[in-house]
């Protein structure tokens, strides 16, 4: 048991590192330590001229074949080149994840050769964005329940309807869209895949403002939205199979990286630098515990990733971190955050400039009910642990073999 | 055993539920988290017209003389309502200082006034983060003059008083604290607005250079004065807590309820189901916490504190829970800012810290358990 | 809003208490605080004498008619009577809840005036006892899918199979029995309610030993046993709804007395007497947090007891405690106990006479578990509140409409 | 990146398994349950057969010399089967105290039988309830003699030796603190059967009168020795923790399986999913940490005192919720004697109690953060 590189895999760190030294510089402590993550305002422009120059070098999507641009590697050198990224102060590249992590593994996996052949190379360049189009107001959990129609109309499909939680659509080029084309046969069987752009005439695009104050995410409406065939993707009525290996993807992607920087050595920060009736807060012995619960808790998430990455780079299957990590992230940020106001006191109640720490325990508070909900909620990943992990039964699904449009809606 | 309120307190209630779901909406609150103004002057006006700040101010003072009970379920309607004014700082604190640590001049001169919501008043007590301790306490109060910096004063920025704890003499301890009366509109007095996470209660960062202030109540006792009012303000506040708190459950429970996904409301999922209870679970026990509070309050027993404590304690909890599982149940459209719920969520936690944390409460609580234990 | 007795309800607890001074003594400190409950080991026969001199007076059944012996009072005076004799040195006539609480009020409602006139008064008395017969291996927490067989037989109905966590069988001489006469009809549909003997042959009682150690239950065994038609209680198939009366006031029962005497003092009694890292117990900030957040659980049911007595004494309906109490008592039970243990450190794993305060903590931990099952399950008692307190929707039953041989029981 | 146990360790693994779940069933643990006996003395032999006690164990020390992480496969699966013997004691507690502490003298005297099972050791520490602090330690030895009495020793009736925390000078503090190595078998020394929540894990209370004893390790160093004996037990048990944990969760997810109820199996209705899931999720979170201590314990890492902490932490947190909520998740029949579920909920909490309480654990984890912090 160690945590040392195989050979080849230091080899791959080395040449990684090498190649990064010669395009970027490492972050300074500054840069490091930024609670807040204000690298994501970084703009957009800077996210694709980076974006392009991995690409060049394969380095984009390390894990893809070298004929669509990505290196042939494996997960675990797309995980190393990450570690090593991460110690640079470049763009993030954040805007290109969607596209890359779902959108284009569905349109490899079920487009055209023409098609790979157009959109393929400039989104893994960052000249083209993709976002993804499933979610809507009468989905929610249930995505399946989704309402946007796409009706043939010769040799196009007309769309109208709209999604929601859209991330990026501001600034997507293409959008990948689920859409039903048969309301009359149950849930599951009517939807169809398509990928459209979303600069066309009829996509109007809304962003939401969240509680936070934060406007991470979009309203989309379709009014008359028109496509050719060609675009769609998969059979007709054969969309939720191709989502599934959306989802999927996604579920990885948003377990992997969650909460952010604000965690226990925050708290223990705060603790050091604050009085409390019995003295410093630090030697509170109810601080004391909280830390430790919170600090098992991130401790254990942190090296069942790296169970994880073990067995990556022993080319299994990842584990099961991926639907543990947000559960445990969402509510710790949420219940951290507010013992740290507790901690701080009537002050706790100022954020901004005003606030400790320019109120990063404030924003995490406000930010944290977004997380439990974001690409899954609490109870629905509790319910992928009990059905995928565990192999316990589905609830009951009375809407399974019922047309949807005689499913109950409480309409 | 009468352990609940009167038909005419309920009566009055009602009345009170009645205006505000009229004149005290969501779009009340909305409207002050959009406009940035620091709260809803029509609504207190209307508030002024109706009295209720005189509540439990003796009629020798211009209030009704009605009592705490009467106060309490008006404090409960106003935590359904989230109402956007100054009432629990003029009403719950200052007010309640005067009665605690006034002279009969001073409640002569500035109770009416309260009564009427001719004035705005105010309790100043942080300097920092962390615990307030005697110890920490550096505005100074001397010969008349106040010098020094309160923050996160709730309505602050609209006081027309303020009741600050300051330092009255050498003494670093607690009995050298004094708590000084301060007329906050002269030239001594320099407010700055603060962020809040409650845009709906605005928060100040108070300076006093020789600010002209008078003594309110004697040096030494102002730690125990001040704590007497915590008390009672706790007790007060827990009835808008709970009321919050009630209305968190109702929207969880309205929204899951039309709500459908899979075929079936989301009401008849157990995970929805058993949240609910729990809401419903702790929302009782901190309705009874504070009933408690309410008879201690209203008789003043010796149990007050301890009842001030729980009261404190269990409405911050079930406050707490049901604003973030109100959330949790709407899933992605309660946290939009379009929806209600962030409104309960953020008051929720600004209650939660306004008269200190839970925890100061937890230990008031043991101590007092030490004390009846002992006894 | 005060404590005080209505002048009624003040003139009925003096009458009782001059009552009780004339037929009993106060207790002492001693038989006062007694953790364990020492007193439910009295013996039945000072238990029936007891119960029979209450009988006389009327104070068995406060709220009975006074034509079956009751005293045609109000809730709320049985609940003084019940403050009132809590203060003496009686005997624990718990024995006879079970019988005068569900039985007996069903056998009122169901059963011919000859069955009332020949059971009710030695029940009342104690001279008889009663026990439940519902539960089975079979049925746990979902009642109604109970097997015990009843067949008729001319003019007798032949009772096989078994029930199980019966409380008091051992020394019970009659039964309350929920048997299915009809397996070919839904589950609910198909139930039938009787007496019977449990003296006679083919009824075998076996004690059940809990993970405590202790047996405060028995399993019943029944094989044909013959009882008249004149033993039935309503009509063939209306099992459930007379048996829906008897659970009802089981609710109420279990839902009000639980926990016993271990709670928040005796908590803070042994953080007296303990030292930790930092010094005494009762001074660490972590102790003092737990013992806060027990309290308010407490003392917040102890106040919602009192608005539901108010209730009571204005002639409303009880409120809701009855559903909260056990879900908050049972929990707080096993977290305190675990809580006191680790107080006590490794010595907390010692119990009996070498555990502290006679492993008082360690009983409590250990009697728990039982707690949240016994009398409905959390889970069920949060579907109850859900349910009948919030009217949310039922869960969906899949076995609603099956006739009952043919619901799934996956054997 | 190998943060995982090797192949011939898997191997070691599934050997022990298979091993265990044919010698070591729940009647093995029933059997110790109801015939009073303090443990299993035939898979005791067995496992001396298997040579299990000398696994981390130098081979110049008469050990197999495998090192830590083989020791730490075994210890899963004895936790896994609730071995009713005195492994932990001897092998976790006694043997490490020896390798900290001992002089070579005493290792080449006692390892070897340790590694092959011929004695059994433990450690004896507490005098009474609550903290085990340096300042309360009554237990004297003093020219070679040892005086006092230890309560709750685990396996203390079985045990032929003992290593005794006791006052070796005047000095009242941890600088006067003794380890003291003590022949059980001998009339300076009483035994008392002591009563436990757990009756496969048997405790004693020893009184020392003038028993012979002799010093393990230097003077003055017995307290931090002891903590770092306590540290690597830590971990070895943690494996137990997580193997016990585990069982929990396979036990519950089986009975929800094939139990029915309103028609369904209760695993399809939410409740019960949602706490299997939680249980799951805690399970993994304490499986990571301890392999992160069977790293550090391997390779005597720096990080050793905060990934033992975090280890023990989160393993007993894991086992009491899976522990208890096994039970509920089987209901009534869970809480019956004939079932197997009480004898996790018990093994559960005596795990959590032996080698102190998470409090303790949670101190030291902190601790050990604020000095990480500070570096």
């Amino acid at each position: 048991m160690d945590f040392e590189d195989s050979p080849e895999e230091a080899r791959f760190r080395a040449e990684a590192r090498a190649w990064l030294d010669a395009n970027a510089k490492l972050k300074t402590a500054r840069d490091a330590g930024d609670p807040l993550g204000e690298d994501d305002k970084t703009s957009l422009k800077a996210a694709k001229a980076w974006q392009a120059k991995k690409a060049e070098k394969g380095y984009a999507r390390i894990t893809w074949p070298k004929e669509v641009g990505g290196l042939g590697g494996t997960p675990m050198q797309q995980v190393i080149f990450n570690q090593e990224e991460a110690k640079y102060d470049v763009a993030n590249t954040g805007a290109f994840a969607i596209g890359l992590g779902m959108c284009i593994p569905t349109l490899m996996a079920y487009g055209s050769k023409e098609a790979i052949a157009r959109y393929v190379k400039p989104a893994l360049r960052g000249d083209e964005i993709w976002c993804q189009l499933f979610s809507e107001p009468a989905g929610g959990s249930d995505v399946a329940a989704l309402r946007t129609r796409a009706e043939k109309d010769g040799n196009d499909w007309v769309i109208n309807g709209s999604k929601v939680w859209t991330t990026g659509a501001q600034f997507s080029d293409y959008g990948l869209l689920l859409a039903r084309t048969d309301p009359t046969v149950p849930k599951h069987k009517g939807l169809t895949m398509f990928y459209l752009s979303m600069k066309q005439p009829g996509v109007e695009v809304r962003p939401i403002k969240q509680a936070s104050g934060a406007s991470g995410f979009n309203e989309i409406f379709f009014t008359n939205v028109r496509i050719p065939d060609s675009q769609r993707l998969g059979e007709v009525g054969q969309g939720w199979q191709a989502a599934l290996t959306t989802l999927m993807h996604e579920r990885l992607a948003v377990g992997g990286g969650t909460g952010g920087a604000l965690d226990v050595p925050q708290l223990v920060q705060l603790a050091r630098e604050l009085e409390l009736e019995d003295g410093p807060a630090i030697k509170n012995a109810a601080v004391r515990e909280k830390i430790a619960d919170w600090y098992v808790r991130s401790a254990g998430l942190k090296y069942t990733t790296y169970r994880t990455m073990t067995a990556l780079s022993r080319g299994q299957q990842p584990g099961p971190e991926a639907s543990i990590a947000k559960i445990v992230v969402a509510s710790k940020l949420q219940d951290l955050s507010a013992f740290a106001m507790e901690l701080e006191g009537e002050v706790g109640a100022l954020t901004g400039e005003d606030g400790v720490e320019n109120g990063a325990f404030q924003m995490g508070w406000l930010g944290a009910p977004g997380l439990r909900i974001a690409g899954g909620t609490d109870e629905i990943l509790r319910n992928i642990i009990a059905e995928r992990v565990l192999g316990l039964p589905q609830d009951i699904r009375v809407d399974k073999d019922v047309p949807f449009n005689k499913a109950p809606t409480g309409k | 055993m009468n352990f609940d309120f009167s038909d005419d307190q309920k009566m009055l209630k009602d009345q009170a539920h009645k205006f505000l779901s009229e004149k005290c909406t969501p779009k009340t609150v909305r409207g002050v988290y959009q406009s940035g103004s620091t709260f809803d002057r029509a609504l207190w006006k209307q508030i002024a017209e109706l009295g209720w700040a005189g509540t439990a101010i003796p009629e020798q003072y211009g209030g009704l003389g009605l009592g705490y009970l009467e106060l309490c379920v008006i404090a409960e309607e106003l935590g359904r309502a989230l109402a956007p004014v100054p009432f629990s700082s003029t009403v719950y604190q200052f007010a309640e200082a005067l009665l605690v640590s006034g002279s009969e001049e001073q409640k002569q001169r500035l109770l009416p006034k309260v009564a009427g919501c001719e004035i705005i008043g105010t309790l100043a007590r942080a300097e920092g983060p962390g615990a307030i301790l005697p110890k920490n306490i550096r505005t100074t109060f001397r010969n008349g003059k106040l010098n020094g910096k309160k923050t996160a004063v709730v309505d602050g920025m609209d006081a027309d008083y303020a009741v600050v704890l300051a330092r009255g003499s050498d003494d670093a301890g607690e009995r050298g604290l004094q708590l000084a009366l301060v007329d906050l509109k002269q030239a001594g007095v320099k407010r700055r607005a603060q962020q809040s996470i409650d845009p709906s209660r605005a928060h100040a960062e108070l300076t006093f250079e020789n600010a002209n202030a008078e003594a309110l109540g004697k040096q030494g006792e102002a730690w125990s004065d001040l704590n007497r009012v915590l008390d009672r303000a706790a007790i007060l506040m827990a009835f808008e807590q709970v009321g919050g708190a009630d209305v968190c459950l109702q929207m969880a429970k309205g929204y899951a309820m039309e709500r459908y996904a899979f075929g079936r409301p989301i009401a008849s999922f157990q995970a929805i189901k058993h949240k609910l209870a729990d809401m419903y679970v702790g929302n009782e026990l901190a309705r009874s916490n504070a009933y408690y509070g309410a008879w201690a309050l209203s008789t003043g027993a010796r149990e007050l504190p301890l009842a001030a404590a729980a009261a404190r304690v269990s409405a911050t909890q079930a406050f707490d829970f049901s604003a973030k599982e109100n959330i949790q149940t709407h899933g992605g459209v309660g946290f939009t800012w379009e929806f209600d719920c962030h409104f309960y969520y953020k008051r929720s936690r600004e209650l939660g810290l306004a008269l200190g944390p839970q925890r100061v409460w937890k230990d008031k609580l043991v101590t007092q358990l030490e004390l009846s234990n002992a006894a």
